[in-house]
């Protein structure tokens, strides 16, 4: 227990919890969106997210882009990156949804196996990326750790009482909220948003104001696998690499994000994403590392226990209720 | 109607499903006894091309006996998750916690090298070597799970389905990393010098040593029969429909006089003793337990055992425990692509028969109308 | 519609009809038992043939750290075949996947077949601390060619059981003094990932250095934010860091390290041996220290780095040298006019020579003497591992 | 004719719930249909509404056999149920509610014309544009979701039980709406179990029971019909 | 008509017992009040009528009654014992049952499955009793295996019947054997034995209801709560219907019927209670109430007037 360690520094933990968290929070809103509209856990959105590191590492490679290169191919690759993830990702999410989910959901089959479903797309997303491909392609496919080039140096910004902001933590953080704020005003206040909120709420009477629940289910996997991809491209900046299993850990925290801010509630899984990430910064700091999944899920249980549909309650309909 | 293999599948299994339920019994008894000591003979299947499914053909494959028995551990552990996942219908994200609390109690308590052993003769003055012995683990094991499934459930079985999922899945984790970082269950490199079941010495070896892994499986196919049959009995009986009135209709279950939650926490409780004993013989066998063997994709691996094979139907399950585990082994030629094609083959599974290979009966009624009904109510163009 | 009785009487026909031909079935079955068994496996019984088993994780996310050892042991035994055309020595692989669960009926299969003469393995501790006791009950002699946990023959010794590298206590050593003696810290913060690898190495690191660890912390497998670590190591402001861990957590651990300012020498253990460290951390691993019980590539002569290289298409990796050196250590006790286990165990507990990477001898539990043992340390120059200097013991 | 059923059938896994009902509603009329609970009044509206398929029949709405259109196509082409229990969103404001009701069109103008319809027909709901539906009064979610309804434009407005749990008053107040509606020139298909309300107000009326058409006639001569009297308005 | 009121008054003496005193209960779902201040009680072995407009909290006042929802305020007793605050599977056991509005009988299990859940209320097995079996009893006479349709030979019976009486029988079995006794004999009670072994979702509607009827009985209640039993039923379905709810009573039992067929109502109750908006507003005899103008006002529909207003 190392408290003076954790007080003396408590700023600087928290911004790097909340660097932290705002990943899981994006990764979060995926399994919160598809929930909420489901009622399903969306296994393989960790392989969403997955596929969007390994788009921003092809990017930077088809641009040749590396730590020397000049100011304007680091803008055109990261933006190019960013871009090219999203797709990726939705595109990914989609093509779960199309092959997997929908024949299931034809038969209207009961949520296990929704379930097993997911879980097997997820070892055929790893599995593409930690060997198939390899097979055709060779490197840098395969089990390896990928490194990617850092093409924005962590330089501090600026430092307030004592807490040092670097800006890769205000582009992650920054760029998490504003993702999240984007998606809230879509969801809340676009014609289309309406209809996911409405499908969320009450299917059949959604279908009878004219709302065609396979677009509007199509339009939530397309979403949640965009937030995938901007997560992605994020993570990398902060992290510079990415792995074939890579999905399956930040999988796990998103989820329980999710759940603890109330599964199906869109800033619920903000504030679910945040307080796992200083949750997790904070008891490494008090313990060490090894110790900070218990600590993530002791904290869920909790919360559940006294809080069953987590800390803002469930349901997408509600989000501004 | 076009007959797919798959339709000629499904009535050729509904056939025989009928026959079988409608066997007399002087029928069905022979053909049980004649499948168990088929399966007694197992080991030394050698005649080809029956032979042809054992596992040690090839060139990298593995031992016959070891496979089957490896098969027969996952059997135990699917019957008793399935218990809470087909009979209660309780989904359990973390079962792999109660495989790992089971072996670590044999390993903790039965070898005179662990750290709790250790401190224990410490403490009491007892001999250099001493430890508790493998008969009396069985029901330290046992107890332990008992406890846990209670400690586990008692709080959060009243949350809902999802809920539950994501709180045993942590469990599960929470489990393993204890087990990684304490000091006193051996930290990450684990526990070795598992006591070995006792048995009268044979060619100058115990009954039960690492080179006649048969004896291994036997034991194991002894404990799995006797375990089904427990399971059987509880099926069968006011507890068995009292899980399926929970599954169906709770709130109506528990009009009906059914204290739901008191079944609901058995349920937890016994998967977690069956997947307690599964984890106790492995441990057993293995000699060693290190905390990595407990990773949460078993538990994925067990559920997956679980809903492929059908859940709910004792048949479905062991079926599937014996696919998901032989496999990989039997074609261990295609060594990278495995999980690969083991993916594949769980999507094509569900999306084509979500109902389990040998579902359940009412399962599969119920499949049939969901589906019938999902029929009606997409009148698509 | 039927009536009840007409249904019934159906029921019982069919039912009937069904029983019979399963009677008829089991009868097949338990007739079959008695019937012919064909000898399996096989395998000429010529004067002149064995089979070597290599065992350890051929798939899944540590493949990487096992192939390079496994290529190494087929360099090996294709030179050996090339001059000996009328021997039909075997190399036959089994993929554990790294988990002691899969390794056990792998080692079933070698030690309950006559034909395997000796194994190469296991790859990890994990893996041989399962399987050792089969091998041992069997008379099927080992040699592993990285399973470096100190228990496997200081506490818990099996007399089929021979490594050719050093332990994970003689490497802890090593470290220390290397970053005692020629490193010259004074304060060295000290990291594990929690394995069953790293952490005993940590631990005997920081009993070596004593006083010297200005503070120490865990991480684990698959974590990726370092955060913690890196202010913990920030407050404590050590002239040297030493992780005793595994390339995919060391990489990002070391590029925080760096990006926070963090700029002193960074140690790693064998774990980091291997092309993957500088790939995962990229810039940031230019300059870390990595230490090895294995003798570098053109320190051992010959031309094994370049063979190699030419076979495989890429540097020796990880272990590869210990491969050839397993190998050939069987090989030799087969020229010697080994033919069974006895013999073969016999002959390497014996054994005496000079291999790629040291000069081996074993002691009675398995080690290469302490004196043998060489602990080279590399340094990352322009992303690859170049080696540097041989470290003190 | 408007809209034509004949002989649905429409089940629930095995239970049949409509065996062969044939009903029609002309254009302008307002058409009543009473039943006891569990006679399949909502059966038949979930049928004409397209949530539930049939099993065998045929809807004819507008001249056009939608019996396999999905419900949101058949919304499109004019027709909207008010569900039984009203079924506004809860989570959403009055505004939303009714901009949901007018989700498929495209026409700005006319649609901001509808809401001023729906606000004049309905002050209460104009007052409480900004407030979440779920916290509105029984009697007022009513009128939410026929106004919402209305938001479509619809050509044929099928209301199922929209008495359900109101007040006597309010009762009284939605059924002279419904009136107002039905002279503005809509279709409406109403199934009651108020039925001295619904017979006294519909221009003709279908009688079901057990998942079928036993009686039908002008809603004022129902009313007076001995039989019916005794079974749906407890009068002897 | 008049025959069915006369037949009423000569069996039902009902008892001065209170068998379920429903005092001044409030029940409100966040700012809606469902139930304001209701208060009436049960007679044991009367028929009691309970009706109102749809949404009137007919079924609220059920759920509170059977422990699915707890009263805001107010109190509810059944034999003297407080009920609110207690599990729903513990009110079932001191004696109150009910049955559904919109059916929910256990659809994957059979009839009589359905029926042996509610048998099973009364049964002493413990898990750990269905598992070892080993809690031996011996067998009354009347409780012996029968030699007779049992679908064994007669050997085979007669030997299950000597080995019950020298070595005993678990009562696990004893149980198990008297609930498909007695569950058989109450479907044959409320007419659906010929489908005994069909699932629930396959038997016809109103097999349905009277299954629903039947495993409710099957928890051996002081007090039966029937919610909506006609509903969907035609005619001819409705008079045996109340014929059973009288032959239901004559066994013993107090029931509670929540209807909407008036002529229903009327033709078996002893006592109505009206709810309107969550609030009694009239309690008497059947007659009574169908001249209460309260009554008609709200629930029998207006006099004549309302198609001009």
């Amino acid at each position: 227990m190392d408290f003076t360690s954790l007080i003396d520094n408590l700023g600087s933990h928290t911004v790097d919890g909340l660097t932290k968290g705002a990943i899981y929070a994006l990764v979060a809103l995926g399994y919160t969106l598809v929930y909420g509209v489901l009622r399903l856990i969306n296994f393989a959105h960790s392989e969403v997210f997955m596929v969007g590191t390994w788009t921003v590492f092809g990017v930077y490679a088809v641009f040749n882009a590396t730590a020397a290169s000049g100011v304007g191919t680091v803008i055109l690759a990261t933006s190019v990156a960013l871009i090219a993830a999203t797709l990726a990702s939705a595109g990914t999410a989609l093509a779960v949804e199309r092959i997997a989910y929908r024949p299931l959901r034809k038969k209207n089959a009961p949520p296990l196996i929704f379930l097993i479903t997911a879980i097997g797309c997820s070892l055929v997303l790893v599995e593409l990326f930690g060997h198939v491909f390899r097979q055709f392609f060779g490197p840098p496919f395969g089990r390896a750790l990928v490194s990617i080039p850092t093409l924005i140096d962590t330089k501090v910004l600026f430092t307030v009482g004592g807490v040092s902001i670097t800006n890769i933590q205000l582009i992650v953080i920054f760029g998490a909220v504003l993702m999240m704020v984007l998606l809230d005003l879509f969801v809340n206040y676009s014609r289309l948003g309406r209809g996911v909120r409405a499908v969320a709420q009450d299917p059949d009477t959604a279908a009878l104001m004219g709302v065609n629940q396979d677009r509007v289910i199509m339009l939530v996997f397309v979403l949640g696998g965009a937030m995938a991809g901007v997560a992605a491209m994020l993570y990398t900046l902060r992290y510079d690499i990415t792995k074939f299993d890579i999905g399956f850990l930040i999988g796990v925290k998103a989820f329980t994000a999710a759940v603890l801010g109330g599964i199906g509630n869109l800033r619920g899984a903000l504030v679910g994403g945040l307080l796992l990430g200083v949750v997790e910064v904070y008891s490494s700091t008090l313990f060490s590392s090894n110790w900070e999944d218990v600590t993530a899920f002791v904290v869920l249980i909790a919360v559940l226990m006294f809080r069953p549909t987590g800390i803002l309650g469930e349901s997408l309909g509600k989000a501004r209720a | 109607m076009s007959t797919t293999l798959l339709d000629r599948y499904a009535t050729a299994r509904k056939a025989l499903a009928d026959n079988w339920a409608n066997g007399p019994i002087w029928v069905k008894l022979p053909i049980v006894l004649a499948l168990i000591s088929f399966c007694f003979y197992l080991p030394y299947l050698n005649i080809l091309p029956f032979a042809q499914i054992r596992t040690d053909l090839g060139a990298g494959g593995t031992d016959w006996s070891s496979v089957l028995f490896l098969i027969v551990i996952y059997m135990i552990a699917a019957v008793g998750l399935n218990v809470v996942i087909g009979l209660a219908g309780l989904l359990d994200l973390g079962y792999v916690g109660f495989y790992a609390l089971g072996a670590y109690s044999v390993a903790l308590f039965g070898s005179p090298s662990s750290p709790v052993t250790e401190a224990i003769a410490r403490k009491f003055d007892l001999s250099e070597g001493w430890a508790v012995p493998f008969a009396a683990c069985i029901p330290i094991a046992i107890a332990f799970a008992l406890v846990a499934g209670v400690i586990l459930g008692a709080p959060t079985l009243r949350l809902r389905g999802d809920y539950l999922a994501i709180v045993t899945m942590g469990f599960g984790e929470i489990i393993r990393i204890i087990l990684r970082n304490s000091e006193f269950t051996g930290g990450p490199s684990g526990v070795i010098g598992i006591p070995k079941p006792p048995g009268p010495e044979q060619d100058g070896r115990d009954y039960f040593n690492s080179l006649d892994v048969h004896r291994w499986y036997w034991l194991a196919l002894i404990v799995l029969i006797l375990l089904m049959f427990a399971v059987r009995r509880l099926e069968h009986s006011r507890v068995g429909r009292s899980w399926l009135a929970i599954r169906e209709d709770e709130d109506a279950a528990a009009i009906m006089g059914v204290p739901a939650f008191k079944f609901k926490l058995w349920a937890f409780a016994i998967g977690a003793a069956l997947g307690a004993i599964a984890g106790l013989l492995f441990a057993s066998k293995q000699g060693v337990v290190e905390p990595n063997g407990f990773r949460l994709n078993l538990s994925f691996l067990f559920v997956a055992m679980v809903v492929i094979g059908g859940s709910g139907n004792m048949v479905g399950v062991l079926i599937g425990a014996f696919l998901i585990t032989y496999l990989p082994e039997r074609f261990r030629g295609f060594e990278q692509w495995r999980p690969f094609a083991f993916g594949v083959a769980l999507v094509a599974v569900m999306v084509l028969r979500p109902q389990g290979l040998v579902p359940n009966r009412r399962r599969a009624k119920e499949f049939e109308d969901r589906r019938h009904e999902a029929k009606e109510a997409a009148a698509d163009v | 519609m039927y009536s009840l009785d007409q249904q019934e009487v159906i029921v019982l026909r069919r039912s009937t009809r069904f029983g019979f031909s399963a009677v008829a079935l089991a009868l097949a079955v338990s007739a079959s038992a008695c019937g012919t068994t064909d000898e399996n496996g096989g395998g000429d019984d010529g004067d002149c043939a064995a089979t070597i088993g290599i065992m350890g994780a051929l798939s899944g996310s540590n493949a990487s750290i096992v192939i390079p050892s496994v290529n190494g042991a087929k360099m090996a035994l294709t030179e050996w075949s090339a001059e000996n055309e009328d021997c039909d020595i075997k190399l036959q692989e089994f993929d554990t996947e790294g988990d002691p669960a899969k390794a056990t009926p792998a080692a079933t299969q070698m030690a309950t077949n006559e034909d395997f003469l000796g194994v190469i393995g296991g790859a990890f501790s994990g893996e041989t601390r399962a399987t050792k006791g089969i091998f041992d009950d069997a008379g099927l002699t080992m040699i592993s060619q990285s399973a470096t946990a100190t228990d496997l023959t200081l506490e818990d010794p099996a007399s089929v059981f021979h490594r050719v590298i050093g332990y994970d206590d003689v490497q802890g050593v090593a470290i220390a003094n290397y970053l005692r003696e020629v490193l010259q810290a004074k304060k060295i913060f000290v990291v594990d990932d929690s394995t069953a690898y790293g952490e005993p190495l940590a631990n005997t690191v920081k009993t070596e250095l004593g006083d010297l660890v200005a503070d120490s912390d865990k991480t684990q497998e698959g974590q990726t934010d370092f955060a913690a670590v890196v202010s913990k190591v920030e407050a404590a402001a050590p002239d040297a860091v030493f992780y005793a861990g595994y390339a995919a957590e060391a990489g990002p651990f070391l590029k925080q390290l760096r990006d926070a300012g963090v700029e002193e020498p960074f140690v790693g253990g064998d774990g980091l041996y291997g092309a993957d460290f500088p790939k995962a951390a990229g810039a940031a691993s230019e300059g870390a220290i990595v230490t090895c019980p294995c003798l570098p590539a053109e320190e051992a002569g010959g031309t094994f780095a370049a063979d190699y290289e030419a076979e495989y298409g890429e540097a020796p990796g990880a272990y590869a040298a210990e491969g050839y050196d397993a190998m050939n250590i069987f090989l030799a006790a087969f020229a010697d006019g080994a033919r069974d286990r006895e013999a073969v165990e016999k002959f390497v507990d014996a054994y005496e020579g000079q291999g790629l990477t040291k000069t081996y001898k074993f002691d009675e539990k398995g080690d290469v003497a302490e004196e043998n043992v060489v602990i080279w340390a590399y340094k990352v120059t322009d992303g690859a591992l170049v080696a540097d200097q041989e470290v003190p013991k | 004719m408007l809209l034509q059923l004949e002989d649905v059938v429409l089940t629930y896994g095995k239970i049949e719930a409509l065996h062969g009902l044939s009903l029609e509603v002309a254009e302008g009329e307002v058409v009543a249909l009473i039943g006891a609970n569990g006679a399949g009044k909502t059966s038949t509206m979930r049928a004409i509404s397209g949530i539930r398929g049939l099993s065998s029949g045929r809807i004819v709405f507008d001249g056009v056999d939608i019996t396999k259109r999905r419900a949101d196509q058949r919304m499109r082409k004019g027709l909207c149920l008010v569900p039984e229990g009203r079924g506004v969103f809860p989570g959403m404001s009055v505004r939303e509610n009714l901009d949901m009701g007018a989700y498929t069109r495209r026409d700005k103008a006319a649609v901001a014309k509808d809401f001023e319809r729906v606000f004049d027909l309905f002050p209460r709901l104009s007052e409480r544009r900004k407030q979440t539906a779920g916290t509105l009064s029984g009697g007022e979610q009513q009128m939410l979701a026929i106004g919402r309804a209305l938001m479509s434009r619809p050509k044929l407005l099928l209301l199922d039980e929209p008495s359900m749990g109101l007040a006597p008053m309010l009762i009284q107040q939605i059924f002279t709406i419904i009136a107002e509606i039905a002279h503005q020139g809509t279709t409406i298909l109403v199934v009651e179990q108020n039925a001295q309300q619904a017979l006294s107000r519909a221009d003709r009326a279908y009688v079901l029971e057990t998942g079928q058409i036993v009686k039908t006639g002008p809603g004022q001569e129902l009313l007076k019909d001995p039989s019916i009297r005794e079974a749906y308005l407890g009068v002897a | 008509m008049s025959e069915l009121s006369l037949e009423k008054q000569t069996n039902a003496t009902p008892d001065d017992e209170v068998v379920l005193e429903v005092d001044q209960v409030t029940l409100k779902f966040g700012g809606v009040v469902a139930l304001n201040g209701v208060d009436f009680h049960i007679r044991r072995g009367e028929i009691l009528g309970l009706i109102g407009p749809n949404g009137a909290g007919k079924t609220t006042c059920f759920n509170a009654m059977t422990g699915v929802y707890a009263p805001t305020s107010g109190n509810i007793r059944f034999l003297g014992k407080q009920v609110s605050g207690r599990q729903s599977h513990q009110i079932t056991r001191m004696g109150i049952a009910r049955t559904f509005q919109n059916i929910r009988l256990f659809p994957e299990m059979s009839a009589l499955e359905n029926v042996l859940v509610g048998c099973d209320a009364r049964h002493k097995t413990s898990v750990l009793g269905a598992l070892f079996r080993a809690y031996r009893v011996r067998p009354k006479p009347e409780e012996l295996p029968e030699i007779t349709g049992t679908g064994l030979t007669r050997a085979q019976s007669r030997l299950r019947r000597a080995t019950a009486k020298v070595f005993g029988v678990s009562r696990h079995t004893l149980e198990e054997r008297a609930g498909r006794k007695k569950a058989m004999e109450l479907l044959r009670f409320v007419g659906i034995a010929d489908r005994a072994n069909d699932l629930a979702r396959n038997l016809p509607y109103g097999y349905q209801r009277r299954l629903e009827i039947a495993r409710a009985m099957a928890t051996e209640p002081q007090l039966l709560c029937l919610d909506e039993p006609a509903a969907g039923f035609n005619p001819a379905e409705k008079e045996s219907l109340m014929a059973l709810i009288r032959r239901i009573r004559d066994r013993g039992l107090t029931v509670l019927l929540i209807e909407h067929d008036m002529k229903l109502v009327m033709g078996v109750t002893d006592r109505i209670v009206v709810l309107e908006f969550g609030q009694k507003i009239a309690e008497g005899l059947p007659s009574e109430v169908a001249s209460n103008p309260k009554v008609i006002a709200a629930y029998l529909g207006e006099p004549d007037d309302a198609a001009s207003a």
